[in-house]
């Protein structure tokens, strides 16, 4: 059963997905029964009753009323199965058990940003406990975005103007991805992260000292890691491919042209002016659109990040 | 041809108006009375629906007509209403946690 | 039934010309001739002209789209480009394609047909009609000139209120067509209230006007809504009016709410006229009455009648209230039953018919096949708590192409092909024809299986970049769309033959008992040159063809020179009688 | 369709596919009536946005409301009224062939939507002298909520439309004039009559919901 199920749906990574994945079955199951009695009867007749002669005559058997309502009823009780059973786990997917524990999202394009009651926060990467409830509260700065971890089964768009919830419990540690699944532009399908669940010790260490960015992390490591968190990654690229921005890959050093023709070399401050203040210096052939990162990240995170920019020769 | 279109007596019409007209001062003078919510929302929506009915009935020949131009003009409210009952189901009921079902 | 003796008119039977030399194709000539016709004969065939080429220009967006998707990241075009170019392929297939496809095309050429009259109710609206689609199509294009759109079809706000994008204009194409949409309509139930011949009651109504008239009634009560949600939408990109606009204190939710009510009675107006198609088909190519008559001419009018009510079933977790999602997914189940009762009618109407597997019959009985699949998935989809999972995601991309291209695509290509004899008086090569609907079949399904499986596992929908695990189906689904495009260009290239040099067709090659077969392959330019009148109901197979070429006696005004069997019927059952 | 062609040729207006007149009368009175419920479920869903607004936020209705002005909206109200009127003794007059009434009262109906209209003129420029005006460019102060300029926007958005359609509607009545002045109506042929009767009637109608809907909040 559970490699059957694997075929077709994720690893059940949270205690929900389990109820979730057998309706899933069930409907299917029940789907593929009647559309073969449907398929079977629709070849059956159409061998048994094939055209011989053109002059055939057929029977008149204009309608049955038994047979109506059979096939009306039938289908009412299997959808009334099927309503209930939904509705039923629907309850349980956005009812929050009142002993969770609270995170915050904060959705911008393109990127997610989640804070923690201790006050910390941290992008791209979503850190939890495994075996207890966690509740997310969930905002968007700009457009609509949506919060999908297809392991837990769980989703929820998160809109700009009040706070949507949704709520899981990670069955065991391990990572699973995050997508944003309603549309949102050039860096949807980019806009990605990681939920961690960690076990009871891992995640009383991380309470602890996981929202300090580690200090001893080589600079570029640290940037290469925050290039993806912050989701840089879904307008630069590393290896010269074009894309919304221009290309990391050989960037630095090189002298750049602005839309109001002024030109300047790209060196750190340059750099460090593009990534706080992006609306400044626009580059030539570009559209204004990059979002501004300062408050969101670290003094060592942009340390990083253009240490990593400088390393892409 | 015409013989069979039914031809409104000019007093009808002129009568109708006239209601039309007299509604017309009852729902501002209501609003004097300061009846409160949402009574007052109810009264001045029954008196604009009278008012309409009135129009369709009479000015707009409904009453004397094929009675299926009738089930046309209702069609649309039923849909009309349709769209604003199932919508309030979302937006008034928003903050309801689900537990209570 | 106290007849009166008044009520009595003789009716002879008026033996069929075959390929006369004057038909609507020819009976003018020059361009004036057709752009200014009022003939809903030549406004068909000019909306089935310009449904195929936005067909195949969506079509070819869509193999855009599959070769693009070849690999994770860039393959050859950009993340913007491909959302450029995911929103135009939808908003061309929906608007331009399939929203007129059946009911423009093949409906505003048969239904005055079926129902033996001269012309719809209101020839010039319908001329209108074609301008204002033709009018909405230069905005689309004007749109696509200025950048296109990158919004998805369904213009969601707040991001098409913030996308630099050509919105205005691609919306107000929208708009327009809705009109188009709305008079086309309007036109079809006045027609078939006030226009019927005499003796075709209620009861005798071939299922595809009936299935046209539900359509009608969706296409009237919803089209205004997209209309004022088009409109606010523009407004609040011109002036910020702030109703949708979270920004300015709107509430993007009603937005969503706006647009499906109107966009999922919509998808009602896509399949409704492929249910008509397929009813004719099944009837016909068995040769048999058709089952459930009544059952089937009902459930449209139920079909129309729920569609309206589980709009919120896109929206389950959109943010709007539980009461309310549990209240739409409930009502969108019970869509489920009168579509059953459509597809059970079906096949039993198969049950000891005289079955002919032609390439109309192949369509049809795909259709059978990919329709349910389609319409079960969406009964999954309908499932609160899967519908969490499954929510925008390949799987549901794979349900409404099941439903559309599978369903609706494959029903208007059965349509296509058992009227063209009748449109254009050639036969098509049935040869070609068949190899044809059997590799579009498996086209399709290779196409479209795998996205169930991708989105199942998680692939979000439109998704420029993916996932490496992903890749494998990704490719097949690719692959299978080449073979749909081979596909298609055999059926471009044997009916362009048949066009040219096809074999001139019979009147009635299928020997159906509709009244559109009743008159000469192609039809003269006022259907038919005597007054019919119906004997019998539709699907009476048991009664010869000669049955149902009667008309009033004289109404021809001698131009019939063989004079068959005269009759006398009661015509009270005209029209006007069964209004009231 | 017996001997269509005879029958037209005894009632130049009968178009070649009607059997007789009756059958292209009724027919396109019904296509009006569905042209009428598209215009309802067109307003219908600006009556909606007005619904769900005013139930999340019924302060801000009640004191936007105030700065509309009621007299001139039960003045309009009464005009309106008083224009159906005229439009439905129009058809009296065409059924009982009164050339010079039905002239007469299509330009008191056409009067009267003029009157109309003016009288919005005033209600839209004092509003933008104020600077009431839509959406994003509401820069008036004397409303104590931050959505006052959604609730003018719901305002101008359902009042220009219904203004537009009663422009459209003086257009239409404006060519029935026209026609009649070449005696093109009788009592055998009044079908524009009729139907632009319809129109205009439904243009009241709307207008009998908006006014307590936008000017009566108390
Ligand atoms: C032709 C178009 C068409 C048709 C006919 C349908 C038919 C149905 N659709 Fe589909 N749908 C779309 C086009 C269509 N859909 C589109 C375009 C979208 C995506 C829009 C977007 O977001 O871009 C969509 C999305 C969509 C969703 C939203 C999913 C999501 O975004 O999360 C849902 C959810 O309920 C849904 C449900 C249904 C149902 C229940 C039917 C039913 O009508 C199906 C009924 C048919 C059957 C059930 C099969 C036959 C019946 C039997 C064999 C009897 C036995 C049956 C039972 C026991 C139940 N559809
Ligand atoms: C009628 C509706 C319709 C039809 C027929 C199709 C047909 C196809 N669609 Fe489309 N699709 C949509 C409606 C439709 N689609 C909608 C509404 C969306 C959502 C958009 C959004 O998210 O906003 C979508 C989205 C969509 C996606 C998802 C994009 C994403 O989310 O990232 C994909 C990806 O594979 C896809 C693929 C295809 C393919 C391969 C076909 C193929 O079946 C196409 C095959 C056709 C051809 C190859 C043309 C060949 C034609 C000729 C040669 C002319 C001859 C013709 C005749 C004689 C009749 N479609
Ligand atoms: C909305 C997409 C987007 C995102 C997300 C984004 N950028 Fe940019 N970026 C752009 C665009 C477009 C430009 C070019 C126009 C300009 O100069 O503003 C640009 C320019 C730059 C430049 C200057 C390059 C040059 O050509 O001179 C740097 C450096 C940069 N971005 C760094 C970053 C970093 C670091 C991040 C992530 C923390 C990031 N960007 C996220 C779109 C984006
Ligand atoms: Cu954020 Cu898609
Ligand atoms: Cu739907």
């Amino acid at each position: 059963m559970e490699t059957f199920s694997e075929i077709f749906l994720p690893q059940r990574g949270s205690t929900g997905a389990a109820d979730v994945d057998t309706l899933f079955h069930f409907i299917h199951i029940t789907g593929f029964i009647l559309l073969a009695g449907i398929t079977i009867a629709i070849i059956y007749f159409c061998i048994k009753y094939r055209r011989k002669s053109d002059d055939e005559v057929t029977p008149i058997i204009t309608h049955n009323a038994n047979l109506e309502i059979t096939w009306s009823v039938i289908p009412l009780i299997l959808i009334l199965i099927v309503f209930s059973w939904g509705f039923r786990a629907y309850l349980t997917l956005y009812t929050p058990p009142s002993d969770a524990f609270e995170i915050n999202v904060t959705a911008r394009s393109w990127s997610w940003e989640f804070t923690y009651p201790e006050g910390g926060s941290s992008l791209g990467e979503l850190y939890v406990p495994a075996n207890r409830p966690v509740k997310l509260i969930m905002r968007s700065e700009d457009v609509i975005h949506s919060f999908a971890v297809p392991d837990y089964r769980v989703k929820m768009d998160v809109i700009p103007n009040r706070y949507t919830t949704l709520w899981f419990e990670a069955n065991e540690p391990g990572t699973s991805q995050v997508f944003c699944t309603e549309y949102c532009g050039t860096g949807h399908s980019a806009m990605l992260a990681e939920v961690i669940a960690l076990d009871e010790e891992e995640w009383e260490e991380w309470l602890e000292t996981g929202l300090e960015v580690d200090e001893d992390m080589p600079l570029a490591e640290l940037g290469e890691q925050t290039y993806t968190g912050a989701s840089c990654n879904a307008c630069h690229s590393v290896d010269g491919t074009p894309s919304v921005g221009p290309t990391f890959q050989g960037l630095y050093g090189t002298e750049r042209e602005f839309e109001d023709g002024t030109t300047a070399t790209a060196d750190e401050n340059y750099l460090r002016e593009s990534i706080l203040d992006p609306q400044a210096r626009i580059t030539a052939g570009y559209p204004p659109v990059m979002p501004t990162l300062a408050g969101s990240l670290s003094e060592r995170e942009i340390e990083g990040l253009i240490e990593y920019i400088k390393e892409l020769e | 041809m015409s013989e069979n279109h039914h031809v409104v007596p000019l007093k009808t019409l002129l009568y109708n108006a006239g209601a039309l007209l007299v509604l017309t001062i009852l729902t501002v003078a209501v609003t004097w009375l300061h009846i409160p919510e949402p009574f007052n929302v109810v009264v001045a929506i029954g008196i604009a629906c009278i008012k309409a009915s009135l129009v369709a009935m009479i000015f707009m020949n409904l009453y004397w007509d094929n009675k299926f131009n009738t089930i046309v003009f209702l069609s649309s409210l039923v849909f009309f209403l349709v769209f604003v009952f199932i919508t309030l189901l979302d937006t008034l009921f928003r903050d309801v946690p689900f537990g209570i079902y | 039934m106290a007849n009166e003796a008044s009520a009595k008119v003789k009716i002879r039977e008026f033996p069929i010309e075959e390929n006369p030399p004057k038909n609507y194709l020819n009976w003018e000539k020059g361009i004036k001739s057709w752009i200014f016709t009022k003939d809903h004969k030549r406004i068909g065939i000019m909306y089935l002209g310009a449904i195929t080429t936005f067909f195949f220009v969506g079509g070819m967006l869509a193999i855009l789209l599959r070769l693009e998707l070849w690999e994770p990241a860039q393959t050859f075009m950009s993340a913007d480009t491909y959302n450029h170019i995911f929103t135009m392929h939808g908003i061309i297939m929906v608007f331009l394609f399939i929203i007129p496809s059946i009911p423009a095309a093949l409906g505003n050429f048969f239904l005055p047909m079926m129902i033996g009259a001269k012309d719809v109710a209101f020839p010039r609206l319908n001329l209108l009609s074609l301008w204002i689609y033709a009018f909405g199509a230069l905005f689309a294009l004007y749109s696509v000139a200025y950048g296109g759109v990158d919004t998805g079809w369904t213009f969601y706000t707040p991001y098409s209120t913030e996308t630099t994008s050509a919105v205005i204009s691609m919306t107000l194409g929208a708009f327009i067509i809705g009109f188009s949409s709305i008079l086309t309509g309007l036109n079809f139930i006045v027609t078939l209230h006030k226009m019927r011949s005499p003796g075709l009651t209620w009861g005798r109504l071939p299922l595809f006007c009936w299935a046209m008239y539900a359509t009608a009634i969706i296409q009237v009560l919803a089209t205004p809504v997209l209309a004022i949600t088009l409109l606010l939408l523009i407004m609040e990109r011109l002036l910020g009016i702030g109703i949708f606009d979270p920004a300015l204190g709107g509430d993007p939710v009603l937005y969503q709410h706006f647009f499906w009510f109107y966009s999922h009675p919509a998808v009602y107006i896509m399949i409704v006229p492929a249910f008509g198609v397929i009813s004719e088909l099944i009837a016909t190519f068995s040769k048999k009455t058709i089952f459930g008559y009544w059952a089937i001419a009902l459930s449209s009018l139920a079909i129309a009648f729920l569609g309206f009510l589980v709009w919120g079933h896109h929206m389950f977790v959109s943010g709007q209230s539980e009461l309310s999602a549990v209240v739409f997914s409930f009502l969108t189940f019970l869509i489920g039953i009168p579509t059953g009762i459509k597809i059970f009618n079906w096949v039993a109407t198969l049950y000891r018919g005289s079955i002919s597997l032609k390439a109309p019959m192949l369509y049809a009985l795909a259709f059978l096949f990919q329709f349910t699949i389609g319409g079960i998935t969406g009964i999954m989809v309908g499932a609160l708590s899967v519908d969490v999972h499954l929510h925008d995601t390949y799987y549901i991309v794979a349900h409404f192409h099941y439903v559309m291209m599978g369903g609706t695509v494959f029903a208007f290509l059965g349509g296509l092909h058992y009227w063209w004899p009748k449109m254009f008086g050639k036969m098509y090569n049935e040869y070609w024809a068949k190899i044809a609907s059997g590799v579009l079949f498996l086209g399709f399904n290779m196409t479209f299986l795998p996205q169930f499986l991708l989105g199942s596992q998680g692939m979000p929908r439109r998704y420029f970049n993916y996932l490496e695990p992903f890749q494998g189906l990704h490719q097949f689904s690719t692959v299978g769309s080449w073979v749909l495009l081979v596909g298609f260009l055999i059926v471009a290239i044997y009916l362009l033959h048949s066009l040219l040099r096809g074999a001139k067709a019979p009147s009635n090659p299928w020997g159906a008992r509709t009244m559109d077969w009743m008159t000469p392959s192609p039809p003269t330019h006022h259907n038919f040159d005597y007054s019919p009148v119906f004997k019998h109901g539709a699907y009476d197979f048991h009664e010869p063809i000669s049955e149902f070429t009667y008309g009033i006696e004289g109404s021809d005004e001698g131009l019939h020179k063989d004079h068959g069997e005269t009759d006398e019927v009661d015509v009270k059952q005209g029209p006007e009688v069964n209004d009231k | 369709m017996a001997n269509s062609t005879e029958v037209a040729e005894k009632n130049p207006n009968i178009q070649h596919h009607f059997v007789d007149y009756e059958q292209q009368f009724e027919s396109s009175k019904l296509g009006m009536w569905l042209f009428l419920v598209t215009e309802i479920l067109f307003f219908g869903g600006l009556f909606v946005a007005y619904i769900i607004y005013r139930a999340w936020h019924p302060d801000l209705f009640i004191m936007a409301a105030e700065q509309l002005d009621t007299t001139m909206g039960a003045i309009n109200t009464g005009v309106l009224i008083a224009s159906s009127l005229t439009i439905a003794m129009a058809i009296r007059a065409a059924q009982l062939n009164q050339k010079r009434n039905l002239i007469i009262l299509l330009s008191s109906t056409i009067v009267l939507a003029f009157t109309f209209m003016v009288i919005k003129y005033f209600e839209y420029t004092h509003k933008f002298h104020l600077g009431i005006y839509p959406g994003e460019f509401y820069t008036y102060e004397g409303i104590d909520h931050e959505l006052a300029s959604v609730f003018f926007s719901i305002y101008y958005m359902m009042t220009a439309l219904h203004g537009i359609h009663v422009i459209i509607g003086i257009v239409f009545i404006g060519w029935l004039i026209y026609k009649a002045s070449k005696n093109r109506f009788s009592d055998q042929y009044y079908t524009p009559v009729e139907i632009t009767a319809l129109y205009w009637h439904l243009v009241d109608i709307i207008w009998i919901f908006l006014f307590p809907l936008l000017y009566l909040i108390d």
